[in-house]
């Protein structure tokens, strides 16, 4: 464990950006926290979290696949992805960190998405330890501990000290780029607030929720359940919930004609929209319920059956706050939780 | 937006003109031998209220760096009442572009009826001078469309 | 695939002077789609379009691009020619590279340049053209005349001219309308009833003609040459077919106070009337209002008196649905109300009467059989003040905005009439301007001063106040003289503004016709289309679309005839086929299309659809009648979802050019 | 006020006047609210709430649910009012199938305010009218109500119910003095470089989720051009600022004279965009061009953008204009 | 600025909306009186002839009636010009034609209420 005063943070930020780009949460004109390139100035959010979430680093909302150009009667292809370089995102939380390995399981096994996997191995994930959860966290319930966040390198910010120490050998790099500014330095005030915070996470509302129908019932009666239809009732069908969510990794293929060539676009896309999976057969899924059950059919049974248990859901709470109609998956969770 | 050898910056501009009233005031022009910018490209449309504010965006998004609508003149139109709602529209779009911050002056609706070469001409000088001393259309563009 | 000839016209050195024509033709042949490409002399002429019909038919092309003069000038040419040679006419586009590029450019590689940009864009049109064929509909050949006036009988008896049926609808009792009421008309001071009555009466005998009179046009739907409109016949208690117009029964009725609006009110009729002698049709009417038998069931005379047996005190209004292929309003005006005008004391003096009352005074048939008395007293009046411009070119709101055209006219023919017959009489005139366009118009005012001696004073009154000795204390300006006059007057009349008669505003939107603010029929272009409606088959005539005096009425009641017949003549109408429709699966059913069409194109229909998610649902969709519409496109930018659309001018052909364009 | 919403539901849906009733549902916490369809006064009973924290529009549901079988009822605050009669003149809803019950409003507590001052981990709020007491993980706190107001209840422009068959609680009068365009008159009053570096700021962080769309009582499309391939602007997610424009100006522009300003744009946007700025922007100058118009206010008035005069000012207005206009 | 400028100002009205009907001086109930006529006071503030109106008495002799306003068939209001004129001679003098103090000295028992009410209109700034 390492140590330095948090007034030398801009020294540590100054010093990493100046070997590689920095992205740290800070507070836009809007007052909330955006993840911001670091340049002097830049100052970190106090805020618990980011609108968006850190997937965009990853897995950015629109990438440009490729381009393919006409000349005479020949297409060409042009493979226009630049070598990415070494990256920094500072500052994620334990949830938003659980969220890359839910992706890796997707886009990391076979075939592996080479533009995620680039960008996956340039980036360096330094992780910050939550002390004030919101009302809308229940990270735990996944087994998350808001307080020891992974990541290639975990901080702690308490006493007036950024702690930090190492996970992987990415961190460990991190570490010795800024060591100079560093100091050894026990654990103590680390694990003191480690206890603090869970004892925070002890009282949220939402941290001792039941998953435990999702996987004790078959996938067919959670599919056919009756809930559905009342649940997705007020779903306005916006993409909200799927774009501020951490997890959430559907896409779109589109091309674009320019008027001087194609270009082919990958861009997020929402299963609660009324053209997702649309072909020219029509939609599979045609009405909301449909839609709205895919979402969570996804996170809660689908994702979980073909992962080792493992639930598609980090419990950021973001699509909590930020839904138009405060419908989300901590209602879909209890509904049915309550049927047991 | 056109460069040629020498860099000098010439706009790119796109007018659409009615059928019956300002097409035709264009071919007096031409008629007449009046010259305006070869900048200035016409598109025939029935009226001016097929004009649709997407148009005008599109041509933007494209490159275009000053967009004209010419029309007949209030009253005048064939069919009756075009016209009128073409101005309502354009002056709420065009309000909108200046709220945005984008330069007002790259949009512009002028009536010219087919006996006005003379007024279209001159339209079209006037309205390419303008255009030209504002430059490159940077806060309405589409990189992506940008001649390589 | 598309394959794509382009034919790029020399017009001899008219576009080679400035265009490299030969450039031109190359560059365009490497754009996609394109086939052939080639440049000629003259495309216009026979063997250039030789070239165009044996490229078409050898190279099998699917659309034609022609880089020459403005479509404006040869589009008709070349569409006939693409269509001799096979295909559709409609895909055909035309680059405009004469009046738009070699005339106004000088310099070659600009003009060439700016060609090529031209041409590109056509193509990149025609390659998203799609073949349009012209619909055709019937013309039922029957006319419809919304309004017995002199318009109305002057449209209607051209229109049974040329051999066609008309009908005219007529709310009052009689055809005829104001020129009935009207004594002398001017310049010529003939009498009105006796060239009217004439030309009622051929109405009445003419065999393609059928007045609906005491009637009202309930309903109109259909389009033009396809028009349905639902009559009412309004009971008028008297079995038309029997009544012979004896007039037995209006002089037994014992109801004796009814006001009689042909005199204006200014004496009375009984509850059974025929409102003047020469009445077409001739035929009583009983006023349900004061008829003692309708209202309270006593009396019955009429009945006893009529050898007829025409009463029937049971008659029902009646409805009449008729086709027609033309629709004629000429619905006419009336002077506006003066009750704004308290300055005038017209309703504090019956001595201070409008123009028209004025007309019945003079009138051998009206409440004084002709002679100049005072309403109050039944004294000749010896100082008599006309005031013009009672209403008219008024901004204030009180009255009417515009110029009633006719006052000056009939009031100079009052004055001049008023001092002919008596010449102890001084007659004062008070005018703003005296306007006097027309045939021997000025000459007639002129007349009315120099060899009649009427005062006219350049001045407006301000203030009329009746005295209790009967005068009327006329207080006005002399602007000339820049004094103040009092004259005491005996008779004080007013030149009321004229307004389109109130029906007309509900037989507009019956007819999906527009009006102005002043409630005057919209005429389809002022200058050019001056009796059609913007609703194609709705004709204007007479004062409904704008005051006009009678010759000028008679000369566009012809001129509305005229088009008529022209229509009517026609078997089939050809339709524009470059018209809007609409994608029933993305229209919300939200009606502003339906707000926003001149034409009245635009219906709405509750459909049934299968919906995506395989329910079935009862949509509100938009139907575009393609014999009616125009093809403006104002519909397809008021539709927010797109639904809208133009054949021709369609929103991807559009956007094609802008990015031809900008390429 | 709650009690007597839910009892009239109960006596209606009773003696069979209605068939359902649309209303709000408690949530997670008391502060968040659903729209529900409720079908029996057991139903009402355990879930329907009226507070201060029932923010959510219900008129676009009625687009659907007034196609339903039976007579539907539902509770309108006064601005849904004003989209509810915007709806059925451009004929998205079935009147004769919506029985209407305006509920009295005195604004609504919106959670997003009440962060902003930088209070968290609010686990409830409860609101006697005046204030607001907040509890939260880490405290309580007791605000003002007027002060955790959303922007749209904050600009509120009218408290009169425009529509509806009964009324529970007082009707309001029609803010005069609306100080609703104030925001609108400052960035007009900016530079146009400012005024576009204000606007980059705030669409540049558009994520394209469309729920300023889908929640919009005027975006009622059966399909948008925006989801339309054959439209020709057809776009899923923003790929340049280019785009990010578009989206908006178009979107403005289609609900323009449409737009009854109920304020659901900024409240849904998830990046706290004020996007009803652009619609007020088009309101305002609807006023000052063509004269006073309030769209939703009644069911015959056509839109300014479906009308005209002859005196129409010409679009060069927009060229003659100062910063302080 | 120039007078006509300034009475345009004051009194709102735009002269150009006269059509010459004179209707005003038809209506006006003290036109003997005086020796500029409402319809006159238009024309000339339209023409710039402003002097003579300014040094005429006809500005007092208003009777501030409005009469000829309610009457203008094109909304010109005259009664406005006139008072505008008056208005822009008593600020250049700086000082009232009679103090509102005065104002009941001058008049007598028969005088109708309104004109009492635009005595204190005409007479002070």
């Amino acid at each position: 464990m390492f140590r330095l005063p948090v007034e030398r943070l801009d020294e540590l930020f100054a010093m990493v950006s100046a070997a590689q780009t920095l992205y740290i949460p800070a507070d836009g004109k809007d007052s909330r926290a955006h993840y911001t390139k670091w340049e002097e100035g830049i100052k970190l959010s106090n805020a618990l979290n980011t609108v968006r979430s850190a997937k965009d680093f990853f897995f950015p909302q629109t990438t440009n696949l490729c381009d393919f150009n006409k000349k005479d009667k020949e297409i060409e292809i042009i493979d226009n992805r630049t070598e990415s370089e070494d990256f920094v995102v500072f500052g994620v939380r334990a949830c938003d960190t659980r969220s890359f390995t839910i992706l890796d399981k997707v886009f990391l096994v076979d075939p592996v998405d080479s533009y995620y996997a680039t960008r996956r191995e340039h980036g360096t994930v330094v992780t910050l330890a939550c002390t004030e959860p919101e009302e809308t966290c229940f990270c735990g319930v996944f087994g998350i501990d808001a307080a020891s966040p992974e990541g290639d390198a975990a901080c702690w910010i308490a006493d007036g000290y950024l702690y930090i120490t190492a996970n992987t050998e990415k961190g460990e790099k991190f570490i010795s780029l800024v060591s100079s500014l560093l100091e050894e330095s026990s654990d103590e005030a680390v694990e003191a607030q480690k206890k603090a915070t869970a004892e925070i996470m002890s009282r949220l509302p939402f941290n001792d929720i039941d998953t435990s129908y999702f996987r004790k019932n078959t996938l067919l009666e959670i599919f056919n359940s009756d809930h559905w239809k009342k649940l997705s009732e007020a779903c306005i069908g916006c993409g909200t919930c799927t774009f501020v969510c951490p997890t959430c990794q559907c896409y779109d293929i589109k091309d674009y004609d320019t008027g001087c060539g194609i270009k082919r676009y990958r861009t997020w896309d929402s299963c609660m929209y009324s053209d997702f999976t649309k072909t020219a057969g029509g939609n599979p899924r045609t009405s909301q319920v449909e839609r709205f059950r895919q979402r969570f059919m996804h996170k809660l049974v689908y994702f979980p059956d073909n992962n080792n248990e493992e639930f598609g859901c980090v419990g950021c709470g973001r699509c909590i706050s930020r839904c138009p109609i405060s419908m989300n998956i901590v209602k879909v969770i209890k509904t049915f939780g309550e049927v047991q | 937006m056109q460069v040629n050898e020498n860099k000098e910056f010439r706009p790119l501009i796109v007018a659409f003109c009615c059928n019956w009233c300002s097409y035709a005031g264009a071919d007096l022009a031409g008629t007449n031998r009046m010259n305006y910018p070869a900048d200035v490209k016409i598109i025939r449309v029935p009226c001016s209220c097929r004009v649709n504010p997407m148009f005008i965006l599109r041509a933007f998004q494209r490159g275009a760096d000053g967009v004209i609508m010419c029309g007949c003149h209030p009253g005048d139109c064939h069919y009756t009442s075009g016209n009128y709602f073409a101005r309502r529209r354009m002056t709420l779009l065009f309000s909108m572009l200046d709220f945005l911050g984008i330069e007002k002056e790259r949009t512009r609706v002028e009536w010219v009826s087919a006996a006005e070469g003379a007024k279209f001409a001159a339209t079209m000088n006037e309205f390419v001078e303008t255009v030209t001393k504002l430059g490159e259309n940077k806060r309405l563009e589409d990189l992506r469309c940008k001649k390589q | 695939m598309h394959r794509i000839g382009v034919f790029v016209c020399h017009c001899g050195t008219n576009i080679a002077g400035t265009v490299d024509v030969k450039a031109v033709a190359e560059a365009l042949g490497k754009e996609p789609g394109v086939v052939s490409s080639v440049e000629y002399q003259y495309m216009c002429s026979e063997a250039g379009q030789t070239l165009i019909k044996d490229a078409i038919k050898n190279l099998k092309l699917t659309g034609v691009v022609i880089c020459s003069c403005s479509p404006r000038m040869h589009e008709t040419t070349f569409r006939r020619t693409a269509a001799a040679a096979g295909i559709n006419p409609y895909m055909v586009e035309i680059a405009n590279i004469r009046e738009q590029c070699s005339w106004i450019h000088k310099d070659k590689a600009t003009a060439t340049e700016k060609a090529i940009i031209l041409g590109r864009t056509a193509i990149a049109k025609v390659t998203l053209n799609t073949p349009l064929t012209s619909m055709e509909s019937p013309v039922t050949k029957r006319a419809l005349v919304i309004g017995g006036g002199i318009a109305g009988i002057q449209t209607a008896l051209d229109i049974a001219e040329a051999g066609f049926e008309v009908d005219i609808v007529e709310k009052n009792s009689t055809i005829g309308g104001k020129m009935t009421q009207i004594d002398k008309t001017f310049p010529t001071l003939d009498c009105a009833a006796c060239i009217l009555t004439p030309k009622m009466v051929d109405c009445a005998q003419n065999e393609k003609i059928n007045i609906y009179s005491y009637s009202e046009v309930e309903s109109v739907s259909g389009f033009v040459g396809n028009f349905t409109a639902k009559i009412k016949k309004k009971a008028r208690y008297v079995d038309a077919a029997k009544c012979t117009g004896c007039g037995v029964c209006t002089e037994k009725c014992p109801m004796k106070n009814v006001p009689n609006e042909f005199n204006l009110g200014m004496n009375n009729r009984r509850a059974i009337y025929i409102p003047f002698a020469q009445a077409v049709p001739k035929v009583a009417t009983i006023d349900a209002d004061y008829c003692n038998m309708l209202k309270k069931g006593k009396c019955g005379v009429c009945a006893k008196v009529c050898t007829a047996g025409a009463i029937d005190y049971k008659q029902q209004d009646e409805y009449v649905e008729r086709e027609y292929g033309a629709i004629v309003a000429a619905t006419g005006y009336n002077p506006i109300s003066l009750e704004n005008y308290d300055e005038f004391a017209y309703s504090q003096s019956k001595d201070v009467i409008t123009s028209l009352e004025f007309e019945r005074l003079t009138n051998a048939a009206g409440p004084t059989s002709g002679q100049l008395l005072r309403p109050s007293d039944g004294q000749h009046p010896h100082t008599i003040v006309f005031v013009q411009c009672v209403g008219s070119r008024d901004t204030s709101g009180c009255g009417k905005p515009y110029c009633s055209k006719i006052c000056c006219m009939y009031t100079a023919k009052h004055a001049m009439l008023t001092r002919d017959k008596y010449p102890d009489t001084d007659v004062y005139v008070f005018y703003i301007d005296v306007r006097t366009p027309g045939k021997n118009f000025d000459e007639f005012y002129r007349r009315a001063v120099e060899e009649y001696g009427v005062h006219y004073i350049k001045g407006m009154v301000g203030k009329v106040s009746p005295r209790a000795d009967g005068k009327l204390m006329v207080q006005a300006s002399d602007l000339i003289a820049n004094e103040q006059l009092h004259i005491e007057a005996d008779l004080v009349v007013l030149a009321a503004a004229i307004e389109p008669d109130k029906s007309a505003r509900s037989v507009a939107t019956m007819l999906t016709a527009s009006m102005d603010t002043n409630d005057f029929f919209t005429e389809a272009h002022p200058k050019l289309r001056p009796v059609e409606s913007p609703t194609a088959g709705v004709f204007l005539s007479g004062v409904c679309q704008g005051p006009k005096d009678i010759p000028e009425t008679v000369a566009q009641a012809s001129a509305c005839a005229a088009k008529v017949i022209g229509l009517l003549a026609k078997d089939k109408l050809t339709c524009n086929p470059c018209v809007a429709h609409s994608n029933e699966n993305l229209c919300n059913g939200c009606s502003a299309c339906e707000k926003v069409c001149p034409y009245g194109a635009i219906t709405y229909s509750d459909k049934e659809f299968r919906m995506p998610d395989r329910t079935v649902a009862i949509r509100r969709v938009a139907l575009v009648n393609p014999a009616v519409c125009q093809g403006c496109g104002a519909c397809t930018v008021a539709c927010p979802s797109g639904a809208m659309d133009l054949f021709g001018f369609s929103n991807k052909q559009i956007m094609a050019e802008v990015d031809a364009i900008c390429k | 006020m709650q009690e007597a919403v839910i009892n009239r539901a109960k006596e209606l849906l009773a003696d069979g006047t209605v068939n359902r009733v649309a209303g709000w549902k408690t949530g997670e916490f008391s502060f968040d609210t659903t729209p529900a369809v409720f079908t029996s006064a057991e139903e009402l009973d355990a879930d329907f709430v009226y507070n201060d924290f029932c923010a959510p529009n219900l008129s676009k549901y009625l687009v659907k649910e007034s196609r339903k079988e039976g007579k539907l009822l539902v509770f309108l605050k006064p601005c849904d009012t004003y989209s509810f009669n915007q709806l059925v003149k451009e004929h998205r809803i079935l009147r004769e199938n919506v029985y209407v019950i305006g509920v009295e409003c005195t604004g609504k507590v919106d959670a997003e305010t009440v962060k902003l001052k930088g209070i968290k981990g609010i686990t409830s709020m409860e609101s006697d009218g005046e204030n607001v007491t907040i509890h939260t993980l880490y405290g309580n706190k007791v605000l003002p109500k007027s002060e955790t107001l959303g922007t749209k209840c904050a600009t509120c422009k009218s408290k009169k119910h425009v529509a509806y068959d009964e009324l529970i609680g007082n009707d309001g009068e029609v803010d005069e003095e609306s100080k609703r365009f104030e925001v609108v008159e400052k960035l007009e009053a900016m530079t146009p470089d400012e005024r576009y570096e204000f606007w980059r700021g705030e669409l540049s962080r558009c994520i394209r989720c469309n729920a300023c769309r889908n929640v919009c009582p005027a975006c009622t499309c059966e399909s948008c051009v925006f989801d339309n391939p054959d439209s020709g602007i057809a776009q899923k997610a923003a790929a340049d600022s280019f785009e990010e424009n578009m989206f908006h100006i178009i979107r403005a522009f289609h609900v323009t004279g449409r737009c009854t300003d109920c304020g659901e744009c900024t409240r849904v946007c998830p990046q706290n965009i004020p996007l009803h700025l652009l619609n007020r922007k088009y309101i305002k100058d609807i006023n000052k061009f063509y004269g006073d118009f309030q769209a939703g206010a009644d069911t015959i008035s056509k839109a300014p953008l479906n009308d005209y005069t002859f005196g129409d000012c010409e679009p060069s207005i927009v060229y003659s204009r100062g910063g302080n206009e | 600025m120039d007078k006509r400028e300034e009475i345009l100002r004051i009194s709102g009205v735009d002269v150009r909306k006269c059509m010459r009907c004179g209707k005003c001086s038809g209506t006006c109930p003290n036109y003997d009186e005086m020796e500029y006529h409402p319809h006159q006071f238009v024309y000339m503030v339209e023409t710039g002839n402003i002097e003579p109106l300014m040094n005429s008495k006809s500005i007092y002799k208003c009777l501030s009636c409005f009469a000829c306003a309610d009457r203008c068939p094109r909304g010109v209001e005259p009664a406005k010009v006139v008072e505008a004129v008056r208005l822009a001679v008593i600020r250049q003098k700086g000082q009232n034609h009679l103090k509102a103090s005065q104002v009941p000295d001058v008049l007598d028992e028969d005088i109708p209420q309104q004109a009492f009410v635009s005595a204190f209109r005409k007479y002070s700034k």
